[in-house]
């Protein structure tokens, strides 16, 4: 909540997932702030719109510079914010519609590319904010506004996808623990490229998954969300993919490419390497005299 | 001797007629000469019809030409296409091998391929037919030559042999010229013109006049007649901290500009039609969050896929009106390749005045043709920048109904949210009334902005019929001006380049005149609409067959719309 | 005894404001009084300040009403925001619970929450504030006992414990007025209709007239305020051959209904604002490619993401011209809930009939309030189908400038391409200049087909004044032009739900007068602009605060302007 | 091209490898007409634009109903067409360009549906109709007019994304092979549900890759295309998946989901298990009358 404007009115509904991760965002930025002196406003948070998007109101204590769009767009705008400006910490957020549905095209080509920006996915299976219609990611069969005869579509598995797109940092999160989703999206930050925390956070009004995700070992129900265990290596490509091919939803950093070069440096290699030069309007102009 | 000299050349795309037409400008711009050129040809790699044409001129050129005084047609059906505007005692040179019979009147057939294959290089066919048409005009060869020389120098061991070999085909089609006998009127001396001079399309210059104004980021996705902006970005905007990316698509390159200019960066993308209808969202966006940008919009024949290769002036609707809601974008249109320099400026300046989009509306005739203009000295254009917020207070961003300090991102203290549901003066979302009130306000406000200094053409002001092209009909209505007024017409004319806002003095001027024709490359007569909607007694020529207009039909249509001045002319 | 209730429940989201104002008008409406709803709220799932109205009346009602007989205020924020509106000798009901001191005037402070614990039935504060209105009112208990048995009684084991408890909250709340001593006046007796009556909201009305239009299939991305069709399509419209899917955006949508139209279905979607900006270029394909569909663009606050679940008529502009090149589309914008039944037929008939894509326009105002109306009679409806190809010429399908059938896949001898580039009569690509004119002439032409049976309202029409409103302003506009001619104003009234092609014969009687008022909520004036550019002297009164118009605001204006009509009336 | 327009005057380059498509797509509605005894025009062809959406101008002989639309939505309105008609064969095809990078985004929603329709693209690694700039499939490194530098983006991987979206049928075939092609597209419209073909059809004007592809074992080098082993099974997915994160590019039956239900048969069984029963217009009214 930008601190001068109390009255603002957006509110989540009780027990709403996003409380953890706009806590765990808070953690992370306070924890960079410290480690790095660098000043929050260095900060550039980008946010889709949704419930989830408006995390970016709703922060408590020092404000980084927030970018509140469109649908769907909040990649392809912090892809210019870095391009631009590759000096800023660019920090991208947004729900599991906004990210894999209207803005699923933007994924592949920020990852190809390497940009050197960290993506929060508030992943609630359902569109929260236009009041429970399926998103991508509600499971097949689930009954909801538009799928009254049950979700015909398959489940989308947004790990599977972002291993197919290379993407270069993939870690997986639970809104539930807002300090081990700090520590992610710090490691997240930290890493130089692409990256994406994925995050569990369960709309408690239109798809509550919290007990699904946690299980009920007593009742021998499994949980959905497994720790990954501590001997993966995420360095490993294959692990990793076996890792997100296995039913369940693995809890903890998945996948980080060793030697990661983001699209800055590239750049910067490139021109250096072929000694670039670059000509003035003048120069320019000049050439095509007649 | 005359003034002017028109040559075509019109066959099947790979033929070379644009390499032809853009080496005889070349080379009579060398000497002096205004030159202008003209190409088209369909959407698609190999070949189809394509023509191109140059006009030579002692005076300033204001359109490609409606007479021909040579027409070159390397096939039948070029020759059946384009005979009709041939002139009375113009000559035809034809590709000998694809007639069966000779064709009537001044006809010079030459076997260009066969001949160009015996001067040992068969791909100089088009310098053959440069040759002939040099001599027809009476231009020595020695023009020519350097025009060889400077083409093919290019450090390659057998340059000189190239060179030689095109210089053997010049000769060539020199000879066959001088053995019909037939000539055109030999050009008049050049003119002795003081400034330096470059020879330049549209695209470039524009990208020219953007970096000039301090274009920093640039992102574009290709299309069909703009393509060649993000093309020389690539390599043209790669300074330390600049950054051109090809994106995924017109979303991405809107939403990444939006991006580049939130960050605090001149920022600006290029498309046409198909591409901008993809990005009414994004404008809507940048025009809430009040981000600067410029969106360069190189129109073709629309709509939808359209007429991807030809010229048309038919997306002002949607550059004014770009996405839902109450939008009206600021719009620069230059009116010829000389403009697009200043416009770009003009356009970069008014995104960073007002910190809001602004629509930089260009077409296909003038990105693409070649023109003769006055190298531009960039020092002596005033560049602007925004305003830029200190910190102190900056997340009052958007507070008031005035333009507010720009709060860079990373400056301590300005942390804002830039928004674009409704807001209030820091950026946080609210619904309420009042604030809708102010905000929708504030937005429109702002463009006062851009009425400071922005200027137009007037000329006969006194009368109470005027003459007001826009854009890249500019040359052809001037021209149609001109002849109409040799023959006594008591008719006004006005030209601007900023069509919104449009300079209130010229707008209380064309309020006050019983009809103000505007010539324009749309069904719809789309400026005549909006100006109508603005006051204006304003109704359109129209034309809509992908190429540009000629001088004469508009001599007519203009006189025909002033004999029907009491009739109905508002088409719904 | 007085013809008119207007009741106001305000507070903070899920306090039940929308469910006692939609149960108060479902009462009133069984005894046969007119009744309408309107609701606002904020852009989120709970809380935030949202206020919900019913206006009962014994007349046809107009508008939501200006001033409110009774305002319940469910906190002091409500109170404060609301009180203004409050009509002299009106009664609050306030929740004491959030007051320390009493306000002045009428009052009843009622701890709702407190209350409705007490009978057992926490969630049923809202009921206890319907029964003290009811009381002020004087309706009859009964009339709410029923509708209490009619919304709980579901089937479940508990329904006569949940109905109990609502009728004791029920008579806690006329308890509560009885002992207050206060008292609105009471409602006369209820109209005798004879046609039966359904209460209905706009957006089901319309989907309901699209279904009995013969609509086939419909693709649709959730956004607020047109979901509410998307999600009544799920379920009505499944039987064989019937197809509804959630698409994974806009773009998606729009391509999906075209894919559809093609196939020969008749193909709808339904959107907002930021999902019609993204439609733009697929909207241009269906014009260009001529393939029949509907979109519905439920208008809220723009532009960009703007204001979610606020009402405004902003998205004229975009509707008319969505794409780039020369486009005009079709609009037809209803005006009250009633018209969104017939507005969805003629939409769908005019989609079939000139082979091309219609928007249908509507707003927030009218998707989501509830009115009663006069039940239709769908068979009374004439429905049209496109003329269908044999298959003997079918690929000869864009042939000539006139409408030609349409072939439908699967149809032998009927193939051809649908092409969204210009195209030959059987849709091959090519860009001869005379096929553009052609083309382009076609796709305009064909429009004079929508001219045929579209109707408008007139009044007064020897006035050299008019008013003339569109979409859901009609209503407010109504009754201001009511009252000025009850005050004596010599003032035309003229209206019709076919925005564009308008009936020739509103245009010519609107360009014959010296001044058409068209209040309108948007900043730009869109309707009197676009009326402007058609040659009608229009100008606006504008409103952009996210709500309808009041009828006395509209009064004042309105003579206002007929005041200033001699001054500088355009904008820009 | 259609019988009655022979000026029609698109062209294709010399050599260009959708020649070898066009015809494998003619191949396989002809042995489709004549195996199935249903009428060519029982296929709708919806193409993209660029050189290679031209195809559906380019066919000889008898025409199926065509499409020929906007950029990068030949997919999202093939949809549209089999949703609406699930009688008709659907095609679509389209560039490397229109389909995995302005067009990205149709590809998941389609596979999750598994719409019933067949879609052929034609992979050139450029955009050949705006004159060469490089697409998601140029190689990194590349020199082309939009990376002067050389390509700084990673290419994409198509077929391993195919596989993370769960696409139910993946052939990866070549322009150079008309027969073997048509025979893939064959089985592909064959197959109940969502099928990519995906070409290698060499652009010889822009990236001309026909020498990489063939290889020369002369002097040892490689080729880019390797026949799949005659023992792969495309009912393991596993082993699909192993295939297409070898180096080089498979060329065969990739993959292909046993017991594949399409989305028009998903609903149907739907609708008939839960009994829904449609109402009139008038029943619907009639529930709201007071
Ligand atoms: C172009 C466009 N289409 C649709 C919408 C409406 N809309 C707002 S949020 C949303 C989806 C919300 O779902 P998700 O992204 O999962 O976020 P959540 O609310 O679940 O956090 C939609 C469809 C919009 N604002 N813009
Ligand atoms: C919205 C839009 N953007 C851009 C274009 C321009 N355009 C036409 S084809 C094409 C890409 C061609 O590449 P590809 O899809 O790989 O096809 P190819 O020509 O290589 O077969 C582009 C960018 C367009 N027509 N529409
Ligand atoms: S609707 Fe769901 S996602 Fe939205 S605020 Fe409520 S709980 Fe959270
Ligand atoms: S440019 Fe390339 S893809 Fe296009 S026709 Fe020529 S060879 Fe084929
Ligand atoms: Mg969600
Ligand atoms: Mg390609």
């Amino acid at each position: 909540m930008s601190k001068r404007n109390p009255e603002y009115d957006f509110k989540w509904c009780p027990g709403c997932g996003d409380f953890g991760v706009v806590r765990a965002v808070e953690l992370a930025l306070a924890e960079r702030v410290n480690r790095l002196k660098e000043p929050i406003e260095n900060t550039a948070l980008i946010a889709g719109i949704g419930c989830s998007g408006n995390l970016v109101h709703l922060q408590e204590g020092p404000q980084p510079f927030g970018f509140h769009g469109i649908h769907g767009r909040a990649l392809a705008i912090a892809y210019g914010v870095k391009a631009s400006r590759p000096d800023l910490n660019v920090l991208a957020v947004g729900g599991d519609g906004d990210m894999l549905s209207i803005g699923a095209e933007h994924i592949g080509p920020q990852a190809k590319r390497n940009v050197d920006m960290t993506v929060v996915i508030m992943d609630n299976g359902i569109y929260g904010l236009t009041k429970g219609q399926a998103s991508p990611t509600t499971s097949f069969g689930d009954i909801t506004p538009t799928t009254p005869y049950g979700k015909l579509e398959d489940a989308l598995r947004p790990l599977e996808l972002y291993m197919a797109l290379g993407v270069s940092f993939i870690a997986s999160g639970l809104s539930s623990k807002p300090r081990e989703l700090a520590a992610m999206i710090t490691q997240a930050m930290d890493h130089k490229g692409f990256s994406i925390v994925h995050v569990q956070s369960p709309c408690t009004t239109y798809n509550d998954t919290y007990a699904a995700l946690k299980g009920d070992e007593a009742n021998g129900i499994e949980p959905l969300a497994v720790d990954i265990q501590s001997g993966h290596d995420p360095a490993d490509a294959n692990a990793a993919l076996a890792l997100v091919k296995k039913p369940g939803i693995p809890i903890g950093i998945i996948y980080q490419l060793a030697n990661s070069v983001p699209m800055h440096e590239r750049l910067e290699e490139a021109r250096d390497r072929l000694k670039v030069r670059s000509r003035t309007v003048d120069q320019m102009l000049t050439a095509l005299e007649i | 001797m005359g003034a002017d000299l028109v040559v075509r050349f019109a066959g099947e795309g790979g033929q070379g007629q644009v390499t032809a037409a853009e080496g005889l400008a070349q080379a009579a711009a060398r000497v002096g000469y205004h030159v202008q050129t003209f190409a088209t040809y369909p959407s698609q790699i190999e070949g189809g019809p394509v023509w191109a044409q140059t006009r030579v001129s002692t005076n300033e050129i204001l359109t490609q030409g409606d007479q021909l005084d040579v027409l070159v047609a390397l096939n039948r059906q070029a020759y059946e296409t384009h005979i009709p505007d041939l002139r009375e005692g113009g000559v035809l040179i034809y590709n000998s091998r694809d007639f069966d019979e000779v064709p009537e009147g001044n006809v010079i057939g030459l076997d260009a391929e066969g001949l160009a294959r015996e001067t040992g290089n068969p791909r100089a066919a088009n310098v053959i037919m440069i040759g002939a048409v040099a001599q027809l005009a009476s231009m020595p060869q020695q023009l020519f030559v350097d025009w060889i020389e400077s083409r093919f120098r290019r450090g390659r061991p057998n340059d000189q042999e190239v060179i030689d070999g095109n210089v053997k085909a010049l000769d060539v089609g020199i000879d066959a010229a001088i053995r019909s006998g037939y000539g055109v009127e030999a050009l008049d001396e050049p003119p002795v013109i003081a400034e330096t001079r470059i020879l330049v399309n549209g695209n470039s210059f524009l990208s020219m006049g953007a970096i000039a104004a301090g274009l920093d980021v640039f992102f574009g996705y290709p299309i069909s007649p703009a393509t060649t902006i993000l093309v020389f970005m690539e390599t043209a905007l790669n300074q330390p901290g600049q950054f051109v990316g090809q994106a995924s698509s017109e979303i991405e390159s809107i939403a990444a500009i939006v991006g580049g200019g939130f960050a605090g960066r001149k920022a600006m993308t290029s498309t046409a039609g198909p591409g901008l209808s993809l990005m009414g969202e994004g404008l809507g966006l940048a025009w809430m969050a009040e981000i600067p940008l410029v969106v360069v919009d190189v129109q073709r024949g629309g709509p939808a896929t359209g007429l991807p290769t030809k010229t048309e002036q038919s997306d002002l609707f949607k550059c004014l009106s770009p996405g839902h809601g109450d939008v009206r974008l600021p719009v620069i249109a230059p009116g010829s390749v000389a403009e697009c320099f200043p416009a770009a400026i003009y356009a970069m300046n008014w995104a960073e005045r007002y910190q809001g989009p602004v629509m930089l509306l260009t077409e296909m005739a003038i990105a693409e043709r070649n023109e003769d203009v006055t190298k531009p000295d960039p020092t002596s254009f005033p560049i602007e920048s925004r305003l830029v917020s200190e910190g102190a207070d900056g997340n009052r961003r958007y507070a008031g109904r005035e333009l507010t300090p720009f709060p860079i991102p990373g400056t301590v203290g300005a942390s804002y949210v830039a928004n674009a549901s409704e807001h209030d003066e820091q950026g946080d979302t609210t619904h309420q009334p009042q604030v809708h009130i102010d905000q929708t306000e504030r937005r429109f406000s702002k463009l006062k902005l851009l009425e400071v200094g922005s200027t137009y053409e007037s000329e006969n002001t006194s009368a109470s019929i005027a003459m007001l092209p826009w854009g890249g009909s500019k040359g052809p209505a001037r021209a149609a001006y001109n002849t109409l007024r040799a023959q006594g017409l008591d008719l006004g004319w006005y030209y601007t380049m900023f069509i919104h806002p449009m300079p209130p003095a010229l707008l209380d001027e064309l309020r006050s005149k019983d009809l103000v024709i505007v010539p324009e490359l749309n069904y719809l007569g789309q400026l005549s609409s909006v100006l109508r909607s603005w006051g204006v007694n304003a109704h359109s020529i129209n034309q809509y067959t992908g190429l540009p207009f000629k001088e004469g039909l508009l001599v007519t249509k203009t006189q025909e719309m002033i004999e029907a001045k009491s009739g109905r002319l508002v088409r719904a």
